[in-house]
């Protein structure tokens, strides 16, 4: 369900399924983990094509990440937002913070 | 559909219940002609009101959490109820970012709840329950 | 999962609710480690017991029908019960091809639940219900 | 979630969704509507590909069908059931007296 890499100081996560209350933790400790072992890493790019669903459990998991990451001058980059879920991420305000974009290659450009 | 549909559910207070819970509502609506975001809207409301029975309600304790859905003329109608802690000031648990898991918790669930709900009403009573009412309305084309 | 996972769900007797049973309980199950294969024995099941209380049960009538599942260590158990007319002779409504409707009934549906699940038991007394307890066996892998 | 031709004396079906209670009596009409319109029609082809679902309420519907069309000297003829379809196609017998093929090209050339 979570995969990545690492790709010059950007984290490159991917996520499938559903985020919620359940599947939440882990995926924070999962990228809490990779944080923790390479200081290196700046920005947060996350492919979210496979996410089939959010709620504000997993929205909390992103913003949370998001203020570690701020902390080392990085950014937080979405690829390919289902128009679902974007809908949420804008309900929280993410598009004012977060940049958004249609490919990893695009995210990386950035 | 001869008769108007309802149904009742009721489940323990474990994480792995939310999505039970909203995909079960979901399937429950589906047999509606409602738009997919009209959907999308009441699997997260009913996500996270679940959510909070199961991590605020029965926060230091598990019990049953009741979930209801009815089909009326023009409105679907899901309840969500637990026999947790209750809340004590309402209004304020509905303000931006109030969580009383500040650790944890980003202070978001009810907002969105009220967001994408067309009416909400909630109802607590400390040491007894929180019960949740939402509503979304549309044109009803029973199939 | 901390506990023992269960589910407990009421709805009226619509034609309609038969997919709504069967997915929900797929839904509830899809936390097991099963095959798709024994998925689609439980959905089966499920969709025979849960008719057979639509058509036969409330016949004449309208009612309600609850419907439950449990996780055990090692078998998933679903019950369907009705407050219908009753079943007066069970060994005989378990035969290949025996159904009180003829003209449009098969008489395949018990066949099929006790062919598709691992145990099966049937209570009924006539003028007050029936409930079908179904259990599907296996080496339980909570994920 | 039906659709139909007529080729030579055959009727062919596409049937899309799950085929239960709630399903099975509008399949049955549009079938035996399509029967008593054209009594040229012999063997009966059902496209089985979009079928997710199936007990014994559609498997009924089905076994009628196949009473009807026998009368007439016609074939019930299956095109790409799933796996799973065609377990519980086998659990009521279907295998002895209907047809399987991979395609309708396959049905029509038995
Ligand atoms: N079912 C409930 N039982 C008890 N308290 C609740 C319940 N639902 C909400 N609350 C209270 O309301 C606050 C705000 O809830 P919410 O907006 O969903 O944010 P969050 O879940 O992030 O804390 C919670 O922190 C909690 O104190
Ligand atoms: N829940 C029920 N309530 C009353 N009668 C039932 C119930 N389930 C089964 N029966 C009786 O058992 C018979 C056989 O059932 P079944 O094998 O499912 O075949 P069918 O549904 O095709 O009739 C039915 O025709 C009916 O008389």
């Amino acid at each position: 369900m979570l995969s990545s890499k690492t790709v010059d100081r950007a984290l490159i996560i991917s996520v499938e399924g559903e985020l919620d209350l359940h599947t939440a933790p882990p995926f924070k400790e999962y990228i809490d983990e990779k944080l923790a072992n390479n200081s290196d890493i700046k920005d947060l790019v996350l492919q979210m094509e496979k996410i089939k669903f959010i709620d504000s459990s997993g929205l909390g998991v992103i913003l949370g990440r998001y203020k570690l990451i701020k902390e080392r001058g990085g950014r937080l980059i979405f690829v390919t937002c289902s128009p679902q879920v974007y809908r949420i991420l804008k309900l929280s305000g993410m598009q004012k913070i977060a940049y958004f974009t249609d490919s990893v290659k695009e995210a990386l450009s950035l | 559909m001869e008769n108007k549909n309802w149904m009742k559910l009721e489940f323990p207070s474990e994480s792995v219940n939310v999505l039970f819970a909203r995909t079960a509502v979901a399937v429950f609506a589906s047999q509606l002609e409602i738009t997919l975001e009209e959907l999308e809207d009441i699997k997260v409301a009913v996500s996270e009101a679940v959510s909070n029975s199961v991590i605020h309600g029965y926060r230091d304790s598990h019990g049953t959490i009741l979930l209801s859905a009815e089909i009326s003329d023009n409105a679907f109608v899901v309840t969500v109820e637990d026999y947790g802690c209750g809340i004590p000031d309402i209004e304020q648990a509905k303000e931006t970012g109030y969580t009383t898991i500040p650790q944890e918790r980003m202070g978001l669930g009810l907002i969105f709840i009220y967001e994408l709900m067309d009416k909400v009403s909630i109802t607590s009573e400390v040491n007894q329950g929180t019960k949740v009412v939402m509503t979304k309305e549309f044109v009803l084309q029973a199939t």
